[in-house]
Formats: structure tokens, sequence, C-alpha cells
């Protein structure tokens, strides 16, 4: 799927909690997320910390789809 | 580690049941593939290959897995085999006939042996650990 | 026995009306052979005859393809064709287009059996492969005799209805449909042969070309994340409560597009998780684990994207490149591109 | 190791008493081979049956399919921990009856597969057409387990071959062929410019009705190991796989390997065949993992630089395949695979279960799941109740007028993987 959004010449970061998947299936930009059922949360942080790290993530996310790649990239 | 059998074939309940935890799927093959992908999202990984045997997926109605427990994190591998045996069995398609209860029978008893060899080595791993 | 008919259709240049100057002639049908379709007809011998040729402009047929497709279709029935030639276009990018647009319409609109001639580069093989078959050439025009030869004989088997061999027993380029056949060697010396080109460094050629791992190249990074239009997707299934568009639990054949439009979180209870592979106990609890809109819409407040999209598309995906996921990828895809997004944030669980 | 072999061709095969092998007709006393089989008490009964390239016959299931030899010189006898006693084979002489076999047939299981036809558009699939063929068609005794039956018949068969082989001691072959491997210093000496090829033969080995055996040790039991070319000669590895007609590799495949014949045909010319390396294909991922390891590893230690691998069926093995490429190709030594591809009936789908860029050389015995229509013959050996359940088949294989329609995975032999045949797929 992330390939064929990025076919239309549109920047996609993948948020992903298994990142050799991610490479397998053809992702470029690529941003390892927490665990499989919560990829962008930890239920054990209170929710405000939980909020942050979720932040992070997608700033991470953010910060990745500003930087030019020519090759599949994980940004950790 | 914990070894976990995921299957659909009532003999396979029969024999391991008492032995080594059975979970007993009443559906298709591929809902077995289905339900070992998510014990593999879930920290389980496999111990034997999810196209087992050279009895095509669309003729065999049993599927039989062996997984263990992890214990640290999923296990990536396992869950890419698992996926890439899921889009194998759809490319195949289904089971297109109606076999007798004797062909069933037959079945079970192949799908049985592939998952007994695995399990042995599994059993005999554990006792070196 | 009654000759074949048999329709052609080239371009401007074939038909010796002229060059690029000429590109923008429109179509238009002639009576019997014209250009190379007289070697094609010294090829046919008493077997079949070009009853019709159809000539167009590169330029012509590119720019007003739906009308003149229409119009061609309509000749080439009238015609009552076995079989449609076109071209060969060689390396000439517009014109391979066309051979490649005409023979896929008429097999599919028409049920007559078409195949053209390219070279493997052209850009018209890449689109037609599968479609239609498309005789490997030589580059220039210089391989005419060599591709007529091909042609020529396929033209007829198609005409016929005949079992049509494998790729290299043809000579077109593989249409991504595997055919037996048999070779001149058996296997084992094949594979022999094969060890000691490779050995030597020399080129072979492989019986079975694994899979190609399609690769898209990176797009370019955003420039100015403050003014970006930033779009979700997710492979985590989150869906409006009730799950509306029944989006299946696992490998889903479908998505959803759902408003986000000033929420500023995704509230439990308001949705949900589709995916029915995991626990879904956190994700329900907290559906901004899955799909960050929450997150999103802050970093939107404070300045430092320009704006969340309004819509986010949601289906439940299982990793890998399913025929039926690309599909609606591609949807997804249109629609983000149409709506002046300009970045995609995707999740999967 | 040295290995003389003798052929001697038969030319006409034909019931009869006494048995004998003469002047290439070979006679057999039918009621001789009956009482020798019907020794062992889990066979209730067995028909003999001949039959011959061209004629109107269909044999189906086919289990195994085995060429009658005879060791003449040299320690050992054939099919060593199976029949003979577990000498290392190999070296001496050994006769071969060229031109014909032993076919076994019996349906072991209610899902049994295997056509032999010996005309028509079938026959051009499989190479068992162009041979005499003695069919076996075996009945169980009652109530007899599926793995004693497949026991029972695999002996039956290896016994008759042996049997038959016996009657050609004393006949005087029609040209020989010798075959040797030398020792690794010898061999490394011997031809220092050429490149160095070993063959990496992967055996079917998952589990029930899917075994091999190698010196009578199940394959599924073995780490990866090194074998003299010749030993395949002499039967040191035997078929116990009942499933996946096309591509499973018969006992006649392995006496008859045309990798291997193909490498000694070029060897010392323009290479230098080093040896077999015989590895499994287990459901256990570890031994995948440690068998294809060890592949790597011993391609690594006998100094290869090239390698042909082969395989046996199809699902996991493709992951074995796979794997085996991988690393051998990792270790810097270049690889052609032989597989064969599920493609689907229309050829669109994705032909193996598995795959890697490494593997870059492969050649296809073609694709499988091609349909094929097989018009019906004047004579059955075997049965036609199990054709609808044949692998490939369906519920309306066997036509009104007795043809039927099924997938060629359905003929013995068709898609070999071994590369014992010419069919290919683009």
């Amino acid at each position: 799927m992330v390939k064929e959004i990025e076919r239309t010449g549109l920047p996609v970061v993948h948020i992903c909690t298994v990142t050799p998947i991610s490479l397998t299936v053809g992702a470029n930009r690529i941003v390892p997320a927490v665990a499989i059922p919560y990829p962008m949360g930890n239920p054990s942080l209170d929710a405000g910390k939980q909020f942050a790290l979720r932040e992070q993530i997608v700033r991470k996310a953010l910060n990745a789809l500003t930087t030019e790649v020519t090759e599949q990239t994980v940004f950790d | 580690m914990k070894i976990l059998i995921i299957s659909n074939n009532p003999l396979i309940l029969r024999t391991w049941d008492g032995k080594i935890p059975v979970r007993y799927i009443d559906g298709s093959a591929p809902e077995v593939l289905l339900a070992v992908r998510d014990l593999c999202h879930l920290g389980y990984r496999l111990l034997t290959h999810p196209l087992s045997g050279s009895i095509k997926p669309n003729e065999t109605p049993y599927k039989s897995v062996l997984l263990a427990g992890t214990c640290c994190g999923t296990d990536t591998e396992s869950i890419l085999l698992t996926e890439n045996a899921i889009d194998v069995v759809q490319r195949f398609g289904p089971i297109r006939r109606n076999w007798q209860e004797r062909e069933l029978k037959d079945f079970q008893l192949v799908d049985a042996s592939l998952l007994a060899g695995a399990a042995e080595s599994a059993i005999a791993d554990l006792k070196e650990i | 026995m009654e000759k074949l008919r048999v329709v052609h259709y080239i371009n401007q240049f074939y038909a010796g009306i002229g060059g690029e100057e000429k590109a923008d002639t429109p179509a238009e049908l002639r009576t019997g052979a014209v250009g190379p379709g007289l070697a094609l007809t010294a090829q046919f011998g008493e077997r079949a005859e070009i009853v019709a040729t159809i000539v167009c402009g590169d330029s012509r047929f590119n720019e007003n393809m739906e009308e003149t497709t229409a119009q061609i279709l309509a000749w080439v029935a009238a015609q009552r064709a076995d079989v449609l030639i076109a071209g060969p276009a060689f390396n000439a990018g517009r014109y391979g287009v066309a051979c490649g647009t005409v023979c896929s319409e008429v097999t599919e609109k028409l049920g007559i059996p078409a195949v053209t001639g390219m070279y493997v580069e052209n850009p018209g093989v890449d689109m037609y492969r599968d479609k239609t078959y498309i005789i490997s050439t030589k580059n220039s025009a210089a391989g005419m005799r060599d591709a007529v030869k091909k042609m020529a004989p396929l033209a007829l088997k198609l005409a016929l209805h005949e079992r049509i061999g494998a790729s290299v027993e043809e000579g077109y380029l593989p249409r991504g449909e595997r055919v037996n056949f048999f070779e001149k060697e058996r296997g084992s010396l094949r594979a022999v042969e094969m060890l000691l080109r490779k050995l030597h460094g020399e080129t072979f050629e492989t019986e079975y070309p694994m899979p190609s791992f399609d690769r898209v190249a990176p797009s370019p990074a955003l420039k100015d994340l403050s003014h970006a239009k930033i779009a979700l997707v997710t492979s985590g299934g989150i869906v409006p409560h009730g799950n509306p568009d029944r989006i299946e639990a696992s490998s889903a054949s479908r998505f959803g597009e759902y408003c986000i439009a000033g929420l500023d979180t995704l509230q439990s209870g308001d949705w949900e998780t589709a995916h029915g592979g995991y626990d879904p106990v956190y994700a329900n609890a907290d559906p901004n684990c899955v799909l960050p809109a929450d997150a999103l819409r802050r970093l939107e407040k404070e300045g430092v994207i320009g704006k969340l999209h309004d819509l986010f598309y949601s289906t439940v995906g299982n990793g890998t490149a399913v025929a039926s996921a690309k599909k609606f990828a591609q949807e997804i895809g249109r629609r983000l591109l149409d709506s002046g997004v300009d970045a995609v944030l995707l999740t999967s669980t | 190791m040295k290995l003389e072999l003798g052929y001697l061709r038969v030319t006409d095969l034909r019931f009869g008493s006494p048995s004998a092998f003469c002047n290439g007709v070979l006679t057999i006393d039918a009621e001789a081979v009956r009482a020798m089989i019907l020794e062992n008490d889990k066979v209730a009964d067995v028909q003999l049956d001949i039959a011959k390239p061209g004629e109107s016959i269909r044999i189906t299931p086919v289990k195994d399919v085995i060429q009658p030899r005879i060791k003449i010189e040299g320690p050992g006898g054939m099919f060593p921990g199976t029949i003979s006693k577990v000498d290392t084979v190999g070296s001496g002489k050994t006769y071969v009856l060229e031109g014909m076999s032993v076919v076994t047939a019996g349906k072991i299981v209610g899902f049994q597969e295997g056509i032999i036809d010996m005309s028509g558009p079938g026959a051009d699939y499989t190479p068992f057409s162009r041979l005499l063929n003695l069919v076996l068609v075996i009945t169980p005794a009652e109530g007899l387990p599926q793995h004693e039956y497949e026991q029972a018949v695999r002996s039956a068969g290896l016994k008759t071959a042996v049997w038959i082989g016996e009657l050609a001691r004393n006949a005087v072959p029609d040209r020989s062929m010798i075959y040797e491997t030398p020792g690794i210093r010898e061999g490394m000496a011997l031809y220092p410019d050429l490149p160095r090829v070993g063959y990496v033969m992967m055996l079917q080995s998952q589990g029930l009705l899917h075994d091999t055996y190698v010196y009578g040790v199940d394959a599924k039991r073995i780490l990866p190991t090194v074998l003299y070319p010749t030993e395949l000669m002499d039967g040191a590895i035997i078929s116990g796989n009942c499933v996946s007609a096309c591509d499973k590799n018969t006992t006649y495949h392995h006496l008859n390997n045309s990798v291997i014949e193909d490498l000694y045909a070029k060897h010392g010319k323009e290479l230098n065949f080093v040896g077999v390396i015989i590895t499994n294909e287990n459901v256990y991922l570890a031994d995948k993992q440690r068998s294809s390891d060890f592949t790597a590893k011993l391609c690594e230690y006998l100094g290869l630089d090239g390698a042909i691998i082969s395989q046996e069926g199809f699902g996991n093995p493709d992951t074995d395949l796979i794997m085996n490429c991988r690393k051998i190709e990792a270790k810097g030594i270049k690889t052609v695979i032989i597989t064969d591809e599920y493609a689907g009936q229309d050829g669109r789908s994705q032909s193996l279960a598995d795959s890697d860029p490494a593997a870059d050389a492969c050649v296809t015995g073609g694709n499988a799941n091609m349909v094929i229509t097989l018009p019906p013959m004047d004579r059955v050996i075997g049965t036609l109740d199990y054709v609808t359940r044949i692998a490939g088949g369906n519920q309306n294989s066997l036509q009104p007028d007795g043809s039927i329609v099924a997938e060629l995975q359905v003929i013995t032999g068709a898609t070999n993987e071994t590369g014992f045949n010419r069919l290919s797929a683009r």
C-alpha cells in the first residue's frame, strides 16, 4: 500500500512496528513504532506521557518527510 | 519455552491433547494460518513451516502448525513466513471438491504425521535446554 | 480456403505522409496494404491478405485517444477482420502507445486477436505487454525484416485460434503468463550450461526471473512543513464505531474514507478498530494509538504543519503486497492527490 | 571412487517360464515374482502386468518407478541399507537393464496420484512412457496402516528390481561407461584450471508419504553430507514419496540422476565435478536453518566455485531451495537452481512459494498447473477410481467418454526438478 501511494509522487512515511515488513513492502521512509497492538501508545504510561510519546513519533515522521532520501531509510 | 499447536485437524487434537497444548480451530486451513499470524504478532514464533507437505493447499483441508512462545518481542521472520503462506494459499484458491470420509481421514493422517516429526524434534530440543 | 482478413494499423511516417511535422494527421482508412503491410503480405503468401490499412498521426492519436480509438474500432469491426496487426513501432514511444492501445482495445472490445511489435524499452511495452502480443524487435526500422518474419506467423496462428507457444518460441515479449513448451535439451544440461556461463561471467538468461521486487523511487522531501497539508492513512483498521463500511477483520478487500475535520482527538467509543488479528483492547481504548490524529492536530495548532487533511483512509492490511490491496491503494493515492495533499503518514500495526 | 556401468538393453518384456534374460528379451515368471512378494504378510495380493511404449494403456495410481540393476563387482549390493547390507557402494561394476522399469502401483491414501500413459498426449510428459514397464499393483492386508503399506510397496518394488537384475548377472553388456570421482586432494591437482562444481541435491523428507531414504536412513534424520556421485548409481538413495506425482523424484530418477550424468559429461573438460551434497527438506524450521547452513558450509569446505541445486516438491521446499541458494551465493559460490512452477491454470500467478534476488539463474521443469486432456485408453492398469481425487484433478476430471481433464501435476515425473525432462516454461 505504501508503495502505491508513493507512486503518485507524494512523500509517504510508514510508521510501523515491524520494520522488516516495511522494508519488504518497499516503503522508502520508515519510522519504527512502539509495539503491535498500540503502535503509538503505551498503556503502562499515563495519558500525558502517552501523548508525549506519540507526538515524538509523529515529529520524527514529519522530519522524515522533510528529509531527502535516495534509498529505503529507517529513521530510528 | 512453551509450545503450542494450532490445528483444524481432529486427529491432532486426539493425539496431542494433554501432551502439548492444542488450540483447535473449527474452520478452514486459511483460518488456521490467520490464527497463526495473529499469534506471531502476539509474541509466538513458528517452529514449523506454515506450508507443510507437498499436498497442495487447494487439496487438503487440514493444517497444523507448531509454535513457541518467545521471551523477547515479535519474531518478524515468523510473521513474514506466515503472511507469505497466506498469500500462497489465497493464490491456490479454495478446495473445489467434496472429499469422502476415507480421504479426509487420510489427509488427517498425513497432516498429523508431518507435525509429529516436528513435535518430536521440539520436545527433544526442550529437554536439552 | 478463403484468405484470412487482416487489418493493419500504422502511423503517418510509415504511410509515407511525413515525419514529425505531419504527426497530427487524422485517422484514415485505406484499402489494401500500405508501407510495411507489403512486407507482411509477402510473408502471408496465399493464407491471408491485408484488407485495409488504418493510418493515424502519432500526436493525433495520443491527444485524441478516446475518439480516435472509437473510430478505429468501428472500422476494424466493419472490415470483419480475423486479426489486427499494428506497427511494428520499434523504439518510437507514441507510436508504441498507439499500437498497444489499438491492439488491446480491438481484442478487449471486439474479441479480435491482435499483434504488434516493439523494442523492449518502448514505453508501450510495459503498458500493454500483458494485454496483447508484442513481438520483440530491434530499436530501429532496420529490424523491419526480422520483425515481420515473426509478426506474420503469429498473426496467422492468432487468426486461426491455434495454440500459441511460449514467448521464446514465438518471439513475443513475456506477457506475465507462464507457458509450457519443450526445450531442445533436458533441464539438467540447461542448468550445467547456465552455470558454466555464470562462472565465466558470460550473459545467461534465467528461465524464471524471480518476481521483481518492485521498488518505487522515493518521492522528493517536503520543502515547507509549516504550509503542508498532511493526510493520515492506516492499515490498522480505525473506523467509526460499528464499522459502517464493514471493513474485513483481516486482509481487507476494501477501505473506508472518514472525516476528522474539527476533531482534536479520536474519542474511545466513537472510533474503534476493525482489525481482527490482534488484541483490540488498546486500540479501542485509545484509537489515537493507531491513528495519531490528536498529535497531528496539536502540531497543526502549533503551526508545525500547515493542515491536517479532513479525511483519513483506513483498511486492514497485512503488510504484504496483495493484488486487491494494490488496487485500492492506487485509489487512495489518487484521492489524496486530487485533494491537494502534500504528504502522507501511513501507520500500520 | 570408480564405477563401471554395463548397459544391457531390454528390447522386449514378456511373461513366461522359466525366467530369463536372453538376447535382450526378458522373460518373467509372474508366479515366481508373485510368490516372492507375497512372502510379506502385509501384502494381500499383487497383480503383475506389462505395459509397452505406444500401447493404449494408462497406469495409475503410480507410486514409484525403479530400474533393475545388479552389482557385479565391488563392495555391497543394490539399494544398500534397504535390500542389501549397508556397505558403502559406488565402486566396482554394476549392470543396468536399460529401457525397462518396475512400476509400483497401489492406492496408499485416498487422494493418491500418479498417471503414466503409454501413448497419446500424456505420454509426451512422462519419461516412463518410453520404457517397457513391469507393473506391480499391490493390495495390502486388511487394516494395514498406510505407512506400513507404503513400506510394503516400496520393498516389493525394490526386491523385484533386484530379482530381475539377478537374471542378467551373466549377460554381456552392449556398452559400458566408467564414472570416476577422485578424492579431494587428487581432484584438486587433476584439473587446477577448471571451475570446481558441486551438486546440491535436496531430498523430500517432510514426513509420512514424503520420505526419502539414504542407505536406509530416513532423510529427515540426516545432516547434509557428501556422497560420491557413483553411490547414487548403486541405489544409495531411494524414494518413499507418494505425493506430488509430477515433481517427486522416483528411485529411477535417483539411479539415473541427470544432473550427475551431465556434470560427468563435462567433467575434466569444462569443469571439475567435485561431488554430491545431499540435504533434506524438513518441516521443522530449525532443521531448515541447520541444513541450509550446513549445505553452504560444505560447499565452501569443498572449495566449490559453482553449484547446481535441485529440488523435490513444492511449498515449503521452495523455502529450503531459496535458503540454500541465498546462503551458497553469499559464500561467493555461483548457483543455478532447478525447480518447477505452480503458476495457476492461467499461468499468471507467482510460480514459487518463495523467492530471492540471489536466485538469478533458474531452470524450470514447467508449470504443473497447466491443464491437459488425457483421452481414454483401451486398458487401465490399477484403477481409475481415484482419478477424481488425485492432485490437480477434480470432481469433473473423469469425463463421460473416459478421458481425464486434469492438471499436469497428475502425471508421474512431468515437471521433474532434477532436470530430467525437456519441458520448460517462459
